[in-house]
């Protein structure tokens, strides 16, 4: 693909890799699909699909341990995949790569694990644009050991205020912040170094759910300056059942395993454990392989285009969809924020959202509308739902426009 | 628009501008029924004496299926007794739920027809509440007057 | 297939079953391989492994929430490898069934969530040939909570020591059992029926870990009358990172959430969430949605198999196994348990089962060698480790002579 | 039974018999390595005078590869330097450890022939610790003495 020689993908280049899509062909309704809910899951590439079935084809069994050739090779193909994720995240080492379900599960490890280590009187700083995975553990953990919580307010635009960040952070008693790199919603990209600086200059750690962002531009957790990242693999063109938790080495060391089980230990008496060196610590049982191995996959997919490209064509597709939507009359594009990855939220007047995804799926149109797990914020906005369009690598303007002129009609239907 | 008639005109009509909106005078009882996954919120007063429901009113906020079915429910409710009003609901619900497809569901001869315009959403399976969760929240309020 | 007819697989039946899974045309080493390490995990049918790719291809998008249709599509989908796994337990309500990502995650997810209804005092009873699986979460919560941990001893033959177990109970403080219903290292069937009554005499509840039992027995939670049961996917011919958590509906109502996030709340303030209904209240996050699909063909693929047929045919291997093993010269067959599923471990004198194990790979053959996750066992049986030939619903008599001869060989080599 | 010559005949001769199994007289040092992953066990007992390792005796408790391992390590550091000895050591895990398949390994002129007959272990990395751990004793060894 020429993509990486133009940073762009040209009309040619996104009509192949729409190609190594297959659910892209597919109708529904009777009408071609628009699948405008990446956010939610993206679709995934031949490439992923096929490896995940070739591996379980020619080369499965259980790792670590098996002292036979499938299961070596299996091994191999898993730590592999760690290894990869390493580079893309530039973590600076592979042992700081630990494999989970998904962001959820990367969240509430660090929760019940890095949490067991606040004192009372130490609090979690969120901010009030989080999914609810980013709120709900952190409540949990409030309930379980008392910590405070503290909630960093968002401009009506959709930015973080980061006065008021700064004034949470000031009398020094945040253990850890925990904030979106992306909101799923707003589509607002936070300011990560500053927040990162200024959280370390209060003496805090600093988790980034970067669940929404690592799927639209290049992360490099090492100049990021993070303590803790995580991510999901659907969103990524990945498989399910595989999320990431990275944190750097010596905190990962001081924390206490999460789940116990087999190959997290080095060694077991009925009196005692004593664990085995990260990652095992943290991977209890026997993890998500065929799993982890696609999304390896599924990120030399997307280096292979390259987040040069990717972010260009999203760019590009978000300032068109900020153009037309716009322009349906009774529609209005919920967020103003600074950066905004490809997530366009929106409201239409006298259409309820869910009327608005019915319809538009009635039309092949995918949206997702409702709360998108992020309750709180809606609160703040003073909305009960919003639909949302969000677009991914193969997403096309023309697809955009489709949407447009369907809400077009929609609107009409109902006024 | 939408050639399967999910949004037939009756629905769409009643959400625009619903026939039983309001506060009924001196209610024997008052409930509410929130859907927590989309935020709709059917807030019911009824009047009912010895003859059944004298009269019902609703606040509704939420999507056009949602507006429809409480005000619908409202219509073919007024006037029947209390046990015919929620055996009325349960048919209603077994009639969206039940896993036949909406050509062949069983010929419930007492079936209001305003209510089989909601035979689309068996379908739409994600949207089923919006139109069960007025005959919930009716069962609330006639169960605790 | 004939099978469900004769209850027993016909060497024609048994080469219709094997040409279904491709991985065992493999060649290792330039031998055909032998694999008799399904007990670590199992190979995967065709059906398997194309569901998933067809539904990737064709049928996806995340579930839950999503109103159009290849969310509703996935949702169904979803929900229906529920009602298959509800089916397959013998449960009495799918919103009995919680998926998680695997056996060792339904354990964690009993100790963290039930365990914090338990009250220092209590006790957990265990027994001494538990897979770390379901020791070191229980061993985890003693040291949280300040419960008391007993283990229940087994016999020199390998079952568990019955009046030991009743005497364990006798005092009334042991809130909860979790027991293996089949030992992964001695093949030991527990009698897990009398095991459950014992308990619920002693006013504690049970778990039974039915990691092993449920690949090759039909298992019916409601007629164990078992509190909680665990299984993984991965060893019942079904993808990795999938597993399953079956308790009684009003334990699962009564027990706090495991993991905080999207899709387990029904109402999210900064101050407080309600809790969704189960299951969902224990599946934060996206789900692993393709491999729940994936486990729920596995179980069809089982069931059109048929556990008279499969059982038939593992007991018929294990016997033939118990046959020529112990004939081979300084092997010696681990444990002597009444009732034995389709495992077998050995050791060999002045061989060890490490160097039994490469020199097998090395002539194709896959088995295990170690201790099997399960430490204190082999402490318990006065040994390092043991090399473990399992057995599936694809292995062969002949499979098993390919076995016996090359110990042989390795035993002539070293001696 | 093994072409590829992992269990070479000096493994398996040694692994039956090794030279120097026991524990030396006088010993400057003791350590112990142990794999918890298998159970293998290598006690090492050394004495080391200005001129380096005088004599090392080992009792073992493991697989072929592990027990050979230590044998041979015992018999090509007698009478090296301490760094010599380490320096070895970590050439040896290096060679084993390098991704490059066994037929092209660097040419470590100077590795003694007999610890090459570890080089099969490059196809069976699960393994390589059974032949890296009596090195790893011996740095503690050496290190603590
Ligand atoms: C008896 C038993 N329990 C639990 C487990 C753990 O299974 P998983 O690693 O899939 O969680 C196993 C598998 O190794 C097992 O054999
Ligand atoms: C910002 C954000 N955080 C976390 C999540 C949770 O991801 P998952 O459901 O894969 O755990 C999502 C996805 O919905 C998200 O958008």
């Amino acid at each position: 693909m020429s993509a990486s020689d133009t940073d762009v993908l040209s009309q040619a280049d996104l009509s192949h890799l729409r190609a190594q899509f297959p659910i892209l062909s597919q109708t529904v309704h009777g009408k071609p699909l628009v699948f405008l809910d990446s956010a939610a899951s993206a679709q995934k590439p031949d490439v992923v699909i096929d490896g995940m079935a070739e591996m379980m084809r020619t080369q499965y069994a259980n790792i670590h341990r098996g002292l036979h050739w499938m299961s070596e090779r299996s091994t191999e193909a898993y730590e592999a995949a760690r290894t990869r994720v390493a580079e893309f995240l530039g973590a600076a080492a592979r042992e700081e790569i630990v494999f989970t379900r998904n962001s959820t599960e990367a969240i509430n490890l660090v929760a019940y694990s890095y949490g067991s280590l606040l004192r009372p009187g130490q609090a979690v700083l969120i901010s009030e644009m989080e999914h609810h995975a980013n709120l709900v553990p952190w409540q949990m953990l409030r309930d379980r050991i008392g910590i405070e919580l503290r909630v960093a307010p968002i401009t009506d635009d959709g930015d973080l205020d980061l006065d008021a960040y700064g004034a949470l952070l000031a009398d020094g008693k945040v253990g850890l912040v925990a904030i979106t790199h992306m909101s799923n919603v707003l589509g607002t990209v936070t300011p990560a170094e500053r927040l990162v600086a200024m959280a370390h200059e209060a003496g805090a750690r600093i988790l980034l759910d970067g669940s929404q962002a690592v799927v639209h531009r290049r992360v490099n957790v090492q100049d990021l300056k993070a303590d803790f990242y995580t991510f999901t693999g659907h969103k990524l063109y990945g498989p399910t059942g595989i999320g990431v938790l990275w944190a750097r080495r010596e905190l990962l060391d001081a924390m206490p395993p999460f789940m116990g089980g087999g190959d997290m230990i080095s060694s077991v008496t009925f009196e005692k454990s004593v664990w085995a060196p990260v990652p095992a610590k943290f991977e209890a049982g026997t993890p998500a392989i065929v799993e982890a191995v696609g999304l390896g996959i599924a990120i030399d997919w997307v280096e292979s285009i390259g987040f040069d490209a990717i972010g260009a064509h999203e760019a590009a597709l978000t300032k068109h969809a900020l153009r037309v939507l716009p322009e349906v009359p009774g529609l209005s594009v919920v967020g103003k924020p600074r950066e905004r990855g490809g997530v366009v939220s929106f409201t239409m007047d006298d259409v309820h959202p869910h009327d608005i995804a019915t319809l538009l799926d009635r039309n092949g149109i995918a949206v997702r509308a409702g709360h998108h797990c992020a309750e709180p914020l809606m609160r703040r906005l003073g909305l009960t739902a919003t639909a949302r369009a969000s677009f991914a690598a193969y997403t096309t303007e023309h697809e955009i426009d489709v949407l447009a002129e369907t809400l077009r009609r929609i609107r009409q239907f109902f006024v | 628009m939408d050639e399967c008639s999910l949004y037939d005109t009756v629905i769409v009509t009643r959400s625009r501008s619903p026939h039983h909106a309001g506060v009924v005078n001196e209610p024997t009882s008052r409930a509410q029924g929130v859907n927590p996954l989309c935020g709709d919120r059917v807030r019911l007063s009824v009047r009912a004496g010895h003859d059944g429901i004298e009269d019902l009113r609703h606040e509704t906020r939420g999507c056009a299926i949602c507006i429809a079915a409480t005000d619908l429910m409202a219509e073919v409710v007024t006037g029947r007794t209390r046990t015919d009003a929620l055996e009325l609901g349960q048919r209603f619900t077994d009639m969206l739920e039940s896993q036949s497809p909406p050509g062949e569901v069983a010929d419930d001869a007492d079936m209001p027809e305003v209510l089989r315009a909601f035979l689309p959403l068996k379908t739409h399976r994600s949207r089923l509440r919006c139109a069960t969760l007025p005959w919930t929240a009716l069962g609330e309020a006639l169960n605790h007057d």
